[in-house]
């Protein structure tokens, strides 16, 4: 694709109509007829066991119409996944509804009324005694020795090490992963006492542990070791749409109307979660009202409307609330880190020694804590590296992968050390990190397989970025005035450097050219505003010349014959589903040309495919796209889908079925060779003015600059890069979760306690850029962009804050008014560093 | 009518919170009815009066007392004024904002707190080591003269046993308030590390949720009591036939007849050298 | 009984058409019967399902209670005109501009819009330990949940604590403190005025309650005295966020000069107790002295005197010294760049 | 092309041997009796009392006269929602701190969710299905989404649209920072601020081209 019409250019979602016409449908717009109403009754403690139930008060209230409890739910089922490996069910993982809830907000039941307020009156009418139990929010206060533990059998995961995985991303048959279990660590009182200072303690022997080089000699030729703890907030994702659900259930197929940011695989979280075969899901999600990794493949909860519809014989929309959304609208875990880092007098850094604490809630293992560890090893290349870590379960709500899981914490627990010691050595900021940052197949992570062998990335043009940034921001102009007074105003400048993985391998694209001219594109990739669902599609009809306006998308629906498609989760998107739909494109450029070769002779190489023609290379004789998938359909045979690829998932195939016939087919799964690891990158660059009579600050300018590949829609791209970095700067300055020790409970549950930044938080000027160098391992270039602007974003203005005011003002994020004008005063940071949720 | 108040704690489990304040009012009322029906029974029922020639044959009998004889020490006499004192600041700031006169009340009301229990304490050490101590209980062994003094009330001649030191009215309501008071002393006491002192760090998690409210409701009902006492107390000091109690309450003394009038003197010997008979 | 914090129950409605009316219900219903101005405060707890009223009086019908009237060279303002009405008031902005900026900063667009200024002043407090619905003292209760060793308080009260340390949230009260207002309260009895500063009520005097009306009474109107008109006024609100945040602090003050004296002040902090407090030490100190940086100083350092942080609100102190400094000093030097 | 493929389900493709008639398409009206609550009275009504009030109302939403039952306790985004069938409005915390649910109540942007509908009887009240004209020809503010590909998951769309609407009418001209205090009323998570001032920006200017 040389040149590129469609592909880098902005166009009209085709969404996008229907949403500023508020036609757009969301899981609470639908309505069935005979629909009833779920409410959830909730635990009030953070850890309990029921004690006594009383439904029939409830169940007498006029209106009610079924109940549903713990007892109702299937058992937790062992899995097959895509790579034909058995996953063993979990039985200590997360459940809809439980007897022992394990934090505060876990539903405990659903009621199914007539309305919303007759659920809600019966809930109140429930007789309900809990046995409370042992309880911990506060992680290092379960690692504590004598600590208490989150759930009675203990407080992490041990997750025994996988099997080795083959080069490349492709996965392949490992053996059966084992079952993981929960058990109890607590540090030793000698390793404890550190955590008098507010330095978080090093656990010696911690369940992740991995290092490569010589890290002693590392710290040896070190100009400069700082040992620094700092601590990242736990933050909900708080997507302004709930997870509320509407379900039914019709012919024993059930009906699912949720939010979902994948919609394809979602059928296969409702077929494990439910029970019941993926054949006889339908899950319908034309509209997301944002996701963040809290909806990757809808939600557990979702259960609850589909199995009370069940119960009750009716259809059932579950309302999610606001409050309801705190408790199980999943939740970045927060890290602590202690990090030993080494720097050359040059800034290179020599050794880095990192200890991770994250909050994992109650339940599976997140994987933000490993993540601190490889996305630092990737960032910032040091030259030797040990991490341990260590996911400590506590009584919160569960957490999920939030935009740049670990990686968001990593930059967190990194940068601040990298802007100190910059400062300390005399080195410039942009300076530190361009001598630091990954370049081309940079490696990265573990040593890992049975030679030893570390991974590395596709592509990395950081420097580029930098630079690039630096001459936007005009750097080193704003760097002479940062630190000036005026009046009780200071002035300070931050940047900031962060990755994150952008892109998987390996699905289908599939489509359908009919006799009318037109494309009709079947897209699996949920609509959860990234535009992913339709930019990807763009490449297809790149490939065969179909302008945009004669192309259809149909999405939204697993009933409308969709193929299979990536979880849009990671940033996997764009990357794996241009990669298929170009695999799809191809397909169908081979086929026209076959066909144009038939008919008009010749041989298909002599025959190129552009402006919804087939047509002899340089002109010449040729035939429209609407005759060709005319004679698609009769020639048959794969060229209208009759015969399928062989290596095409079974739900493209039997999607491709369903369409076969209608017109020229492309089907294709993605077999492009890939070689390392797609991974993205941003710097960020902010100034910032802080007040230091009341520590109010604002952010007066934000550049992001990503290394992205190939850029397919300009705005989308734009509204990812400051969109994630907003969210990222929203961790910087303000945004967290507030528990109360005493009693396990949540005080910050709503917009106006968790603070998320609002648009007068916002920058007062925001701009976006792209380094424009396509990825060298993907045919159309393009690399994922959702998640790497999180971390820059947050470290750019954390950096910044601290080039104002000093290195002794804050050891935590967010940075509030408060940290700062305490520590003035004091001259030292003074908010406690280490307690949780505060 | 509920006598409790119930509220909901962090863990949505019900844990009782206070007393009733209707129980305040039932005090109140309580005591008022007591009054009236105490102050009608005297007015229209006859009553005993010892003939006065009876304690003239007594007093010339007796030519060696003294003409006074000392029946609270100055001690006594003090640490009874502080106390009442005390109290009656407790009560007026605990019930007037009940009643609707808004003030701030919980200084004053901890302030006397700590006053009543130090004086409580005092008492409690200078009636074990300096007074009769077990002058002022009540036991089984009061059961004849309770009789005689119910029969006496009800109009009766009866012969028998006199008070000692104390009349058995006196000692049934220093049981009453001492039950009441220390009850109230004692959870105070623990009440106070709620509240802003210099003398305790606040935690209010010393006890359990459960525990806080037994707590408070036991300090709210011995409250609400001592509303009641101490109305009948009052009634009683005033009384006309019982004013040479509160007299010598005020001067320490009473004089020879008033003693051979009213008490036993084999039960309170005046002129001993065995100040701590029992009784 | 199992709690739920979601779908309003239901009550029964009146929307009277005038103040008689409305003190007629109210007298009819007592202590049963909720009033609705804007509505804003009110919702939270009936959705929350925490007060469960029997009837709801909703005072937007009454169009005596709306508008704002000039009074004797100064202002009555009814108290169901909305925000977004006094702040945009031209005799507001003109002689009264402390009341335009405290009314300005309050929440939102859409909140200004609907929240009304007696809604405002009368609103209870944010503490969010009381707003979850748990049997705190100023529910009634017997503890202070946010006093505790393990409480996390830093939006709580460093002053006047009295076993609650909740505080009073408002941005126009500060303000109508400082400018002497007199709140008109009506009630079936007959009417009574209250000097602002002394509309609010500690919890050391009723731990249950934010002002002095009781049931049965409705603020009907503010009055602003001439006094203040055109004075020097300063007003600041700090918050986390710039939209919807209540104060952490906010600080109000109306001088009058004479010469480079300072003749009159009036200085008044919200968010720093359960109700405005009239800082009389700090006004006292400061009369006769120059406005200066001397003279901002012992303002600042004399305002803290007494307070008393608890585990996470001790930058209060710094922070409200600083205010009070630039309350008498006028800012804090320098404009924000943007 | 978009409204073929917007509404999800078309009843027409569901089998209606069992207790589901289909999903009701957008825009719909739902019946009087409404979803959420029961529509048992709750009380007895009370004529004589001043102010006791009707549950048979009639609202002007949208430039229609619509008579709807209304409960007591009912908020305008739910009588929107769920009595009306106007789900463009969208309820993102029902306790006035996102702004998704902003209507024009005689045009001044409030929140729909903590408004009794009771209170804005006789008022004209205008949601995002008001916006486009009849023809559906879109608002130029509408049209200022369109032209910058603004907002993202759209959720707080509708809202922002409403919102800002009704600021232009008091400031039709505003700066960039100006018409961010005017909408700063509404939340949006996907954190897509700037584009949605870009794109809110160029709707006024649309506006003022109209």
């Amino acid at each position: 694709m040389a040149e590129h019409k469609l592909v880098g250019q902005n166009y009209t979602t085709p969404d996008l109509v229907a949403k500023v016409t508020g036609k757009a449908k969301y899981a609470e717009d639908f309505r069935a007829e005979g629909m009833i109403f779920a409410k959830l009754l909730l635990s009030p403690l953070p850890h309990a066991r029921v004690t006594r139930l009383d439904l029939s008060a409830a169940l007498a209230v006029p209106g009610v119409k079924a109940i549903l409890t713990a007892d109702d739910l299937p058992a937790a089922a062992d899995a097959v996944n895509d790579n034909g490996q058995l996953i063993l069910a979990n039985l200590d993982g997360e459940v809809a509804l439980t007897n022992e809830p394990v934090y505060q907000g876990q539903p405990i039941l659903a009621v199914a009324a007539v309305d919303e307020v007759t659920a809600a009156d019966a809930i109140e009418k429930i007789q309900i005694e809990f046995q409370p139990l042992p309880f911990v929010v506060d992680p290092l206060e379960s690692l504590r020795p004598g600590g208490p533990n989150a759930r009675t059998k203990g407080n992490y995961w041990n997750i025994p090490a996988p099997a080795p995985a083959a080069q490349g991303g492709g996965g392949g048959r490992g053996q059966n992963p084992p079952r993981p279990e929960i058990r109890g660590l607590k540090f030793t009182d000698a390793e404890f006492a550190e955590a008098k200072d507010g330095r978080l303690p090093v656990m010696r022997e911690a369940p992740e542990k991995w290092s490569y080089g010589d890290l002693d000699a590392g710290f040896k030729n070190a100009a400069l070791v700082l040992d620094e703890t700092f601590v990242t907030p736990d933050t909900s994702h708080q997507t302004l749409e709930t997870r509320t659900v509407m379900a039914y259930w019709q012919n024993s197929k059930v009906y699912v109307y949720t939010g979902t940011q994948s919609t394809a695989q979602t059928v296969l979280g409702v077929s494990r979660w439910v029970g019941v075969d993926p054949a006889n899901v339908v899950v319908i999600s034309e509209y997301t009202g944002g996701g963040f990794g809290s909806k990757i493949t809808g939600a557990i909860s979702l259960v609850i409307p589909v199995l009370l519809s069940k119960k009750a014989n009716a259809p059932v929309m579950m309302r999610v609330s606001r409050e309801e959304e705190h408790y199980i609208g999943r939740g970045r875990p927060g890290v602590r880190g202690r990090m030993k880092v080494g720097f050359s007098k040059e800034g290179r850094i020599t050794a880095l020694d990192m200890f991770s604490v994250s909050d994992n809630g109650p339940f599976e293992r997140q994987g933000d804590c490993g993540n601190t560890g490889v996305i630092s090893s990737l960032m910032y290349q040091p030259l030797a590296m040990r991490f341990r870590g260590i996911s400590v379960l506590t009584n919160t709500p569960p957490r999920g992968p939030q935009s740049q899981p670990g990686g968001m914490q990593a930059a967190a627990l990194m940068e601040p050390v990298i802007a100190k010691a910059a400062r300390k050595l005399g080195i410039d900021q942009v300076a530190i990190r361009r001598i630091n940052a990954p370049v081309g197949k940079a490696s990265f992570g573990p040593p890992a397989g049975p030679k030893a062998v570390r991974q590395y990335v596709t592509s990395a043009f950081v420097q580029e970025a930098l630079e690039k940034g630096a001459a936007l921001f005009k750097w080193d102009e704003r760097k002479a005035r940062s630190g000036k007074r005026n009046g009780s105003k200071v002035r300070g400048v931050g940047v900031a450097v962060s990755t994150y993985s952008a892109g998987s391998v390996g699905y289908d694209g599939l489509f359908v050219i009919k006799p009318d001219g037109r494309l009709y594109v079947q897209s699996g990739i949920g609509n959860h505003g990234t535009a992913s669902v339709s930019d990807c599609h763009r490449v297809s009809a790149e490939l065969v010349g179909v302008p945009w306006e004669k192309c259809e998308v149909t999405w939204g629906n697993t009933a409308k014959n969709l193929p299979w498609t990536c979880n849009s989760g990671g940033s996997q998107t764009i990357h794996a589903m241009t990669r298929a739909a170009h695999a799809a494109g191809m397909d169908a450029t081979k086929k026209l040309r076959e066909i144009a070769a038939k008919d008009l002779g010749g041989r298909p190489e002599d025959y190129e495919v552009a402006n919804e023609r087939v047509f002899r290379k340089g002109g010449g004789a040729g035939m429209s796209l609407a005759k060709a998938a005319q004679r698609a359909i009769d020639l048959g045979g794969a060229y209208d889908g009759h015969e399928l690829p062989k290596d095409i998932n079974k739900f493209t195939r039997a999607s491709a079925t369903a369409l076969a016939g209608q017109g020229l087919m492309g089907v294709g799964k993605d077999n492009y060779p890939h070689d390392g690891q797609s991974r993205s990158f941003v710097a960020g660059f902010a100034e910032v003015e802080i007040d230091v009579e009341t520590g109010k600050f604002h952010i007066l300018d934000y550049l992001a600059v990503a290394d992205v590949g190939t850029v397919i829609h300009p705005r989308a791209v734009g509204g990812q890069i400051l969109g994630r970095s907003m969210l990222g700067i929203g961790h910087a300055i303000g945004q967290k979760w507030v528990y109360d020790q005493h009693y396990g409970v949540a005080l910050a549950k709503r917009f106006h306690h968790n603070r998320p930044p609002t648009i007068l938080d916002a920058p007062a000027r925001m701009q976006w850029a792209t380094v424009d160098l396509p990825d060298p391992e993907t045919p159309v270039g393009a690399r994922g962009i959702g998640e790497p602007p999180v971390g820059a974003g947050c470290c750019a203005v954390l950096n910044a804050i601290s080039d104002a005011l000093g290195d002794d003002v804050f050891r935590r994020a967010p940075v509030t008014l408060d940290m700062i004008l305490t520590a003035l005063e004091a001259g030292r940071p003074t908010t406690e560093p280490l307690t949780a949720h505060i | 009518m509920d006598f409790v108040r119930w509220g909901q704690n962090p863990w949505g489990q019900n844990i009782l919170t206070h007393v009733s304040w209707t129980l305040f009012w039932a005090s109140l009322f309580a005591g008022l009815m007591f009054l009236v029906a105490h102050g009608s029974y005297m007015l229209l029922s006859a009553h005993r009066k010892r003939p006065s020639a009876e304690t003239d044959r007594m007093e010339a009998a007796q030519p060696n007392l003294p003409k006074r004889i000392e029946r609270h020490s100055l001690m006594a006499r003090a640490f009874h004024w502080v106390m009442a004192a005390a109290m009656f600041v407790l009560l007026f700031t605990a019930f007037l904002p009940v009643v609707g006169v808004k003030f701030p009340w919980v200084t004053w009301h901890w302030i006397a707190g700590l006053v009543l229990t130090g004086s409580i304490v005092f008492h409690i050490v200078h009636a074990s080591f300096w007074l009769d101590f077990w002058s002022i209980w009540v036991g089984p062994k009061d059961i004849p003269e309770l009789k005689a003094e119910v029969l006496r009330e009800m109009g009766q001649d009866v012969p028998g046993l006199k008070s000692g030191k104390y009349p058995l009215g006196n000692r049934l309501y220093h049981l009453a308030i001492m039950v009441a008071g220390l009850s109230a002393v004692a959870t105070g006491m623990f009440m106070m590390t709620r509240v802003r002192t210099p003398l305790f760090t606040r935690n209010p998690y010393l006890f359990s949720d459960r525990t806080w409210g037994v707590t408070y409701v036991t300090h709210g009902v011995a409250g609400v009591g001592l509303v009641g006492l101490v109305i009948a107390h009052v009634y009683f000091a005033i009384r006309p036939e019982k004013w040479w109690i509160t007299k010598s309450m005020i001067f320490g003394w009473i004089t020879r007849r008033q003693y051979l009038e009213h008490h036993e003197p084999e039960r309170w010997r005046v002129m001993t050298d065995r100040p701590t008979g029992r009784i | 009984m199992a709690v739920i914090h979601d779908v309003m129950p239901a009550f029964e409605l009146f929307q009277p058409a005038s103040i008689s009316d409305a003190l007629t219900l109210l007298n009819r219903h007592g202590s049963n019967a909720w009033v609705m101005a804007g509505g804003l405060d009110s919702f939270d707890w009936l959705k929350d399902r925490i007060k469960r009223p029997s009837v709801v009086i909703d005072l937007s019908q009454v169009q005596a209670l709306r508008g704002i009237k000039e009074q004797n060279g100064g202002l009555e303002i009814g108290a169901a005109t909305t925000l977004t009405e006094v702040a945009r008031h031209l005799v507001v902005r003109d002689k009264f501009r402390l009341l335009m900026e405290a009314a300005e900063l309050v929440a939102s667009p859409q909140i200004r819009h609907q929240g009304t200024i007696g809604g405002n002043v009368s609103q209870d407090t944010r503490c969010w330990y009381y707003r979850s619905g748990w049997t705190c003292y100023r529910a009634g209760g017997n503890i202070c949940y946010a006093d505790t060793p393990t409480a996390i308080n830093r939006e709580h009260a460093i002053l006047d604590a009295d076993r609650c340390v909740a505080v009073n949230p408002s941005d126009t009260a500060p303000a109508l403190v400082a400018l002497d207002a007199q709140m008109v309260i009506r009630s079936a009895r007959g009417e009574r005025i209250v000097n602002a500063e002394d509309y609010f009520i500690g919890p050391a005097v009723d731990i249950t309650r934010m002002t002095v009306l009781a049931p049965g009474e409705l603020l009907t109107a503010i009055r602003i005295p001439s006094t203040w008109a055109g004075a020097q006024f300063y007003f600041e609100k700090v918050r986390d966020r710039n939209v919807w945040d209540f104060p952490l602090l906010n600080v109000a003050s109306a001088i009058k000069y004479s010469g480079q004296t300072i003749e009159r002040i009036h200085l008044v902090i919200n968010a720093a107790a359960a109700r405005p407090l009239r800082l009389h030490a700090v006004e006292a100190a400061v009369v006769g002295k120059p406005r200066n940086e001397q003279t901002a100083d012992l303002a600042g350092r004399i305002a803290v005197q007494g307070a008393q942080p608890l585990r996470h609100n001790g930058y209060k102190i710094p922070l409200m010294r600083n205010v009070v400094k630039r309350a008498i000093r006028g800012g804090g030097g320098g404009t924000w760049t943007s | 092309m978009e409204e073929k493929t917007m509404t999800a389900d078309t009843p027409n493709r569901v089998s209606r041997r069992n207790f589901i008639k289909g999903v009701i398409a957008s825009g719909a009206v739902v019946s009087s009796a409404g979803y959420l609550w029961r529509s048992s009275a709750l009380f007895g009504q009370q004529p004589s009392a001043p102010g006791s009030v009707e549950r048979l109302i009639t609202l002007n939403v949208n430039g229609q006269d619509r008579r709807v039952d209304v409960l007591k306790q009912e908020t305008l985004a739910t009588t929107l929602r769920y009595k009306l069938g106007l789900t463009g409005t969208k309820l993102g915390c029902d306790r006035s701190e996102c702004g998704a649910c902003t209507v024009l109540v005689d045009d001044v942007p409030r929140y729909s969710c903590s408004v009794l509908t009771h209170t804005v009887r006789g008022k004209k009240i205008v949601t995002v299905e008001g916006l486009a004209a009849a023809d559906g020809t879109l608002h130029p503010v509408q049209q200022g989404v369109i032209d910058e590909q603004g907002f993202q998951c759209a959720f707080c769309m509708s809202g922002f649209l409403m919102a800002t609407v009704g600021y232009l009418k008091t400031n039709p001209n505003p700066t960039r920072a100006e018409l961010a205090h005017g909408i700063s009323g509404n939340l949006c998570r996907c954190q897509d601020y700037d584009k949605i001032l870009t794109a809110m920006m160029r709707g006024a200017e649309n506006l003022r081209k109209a």
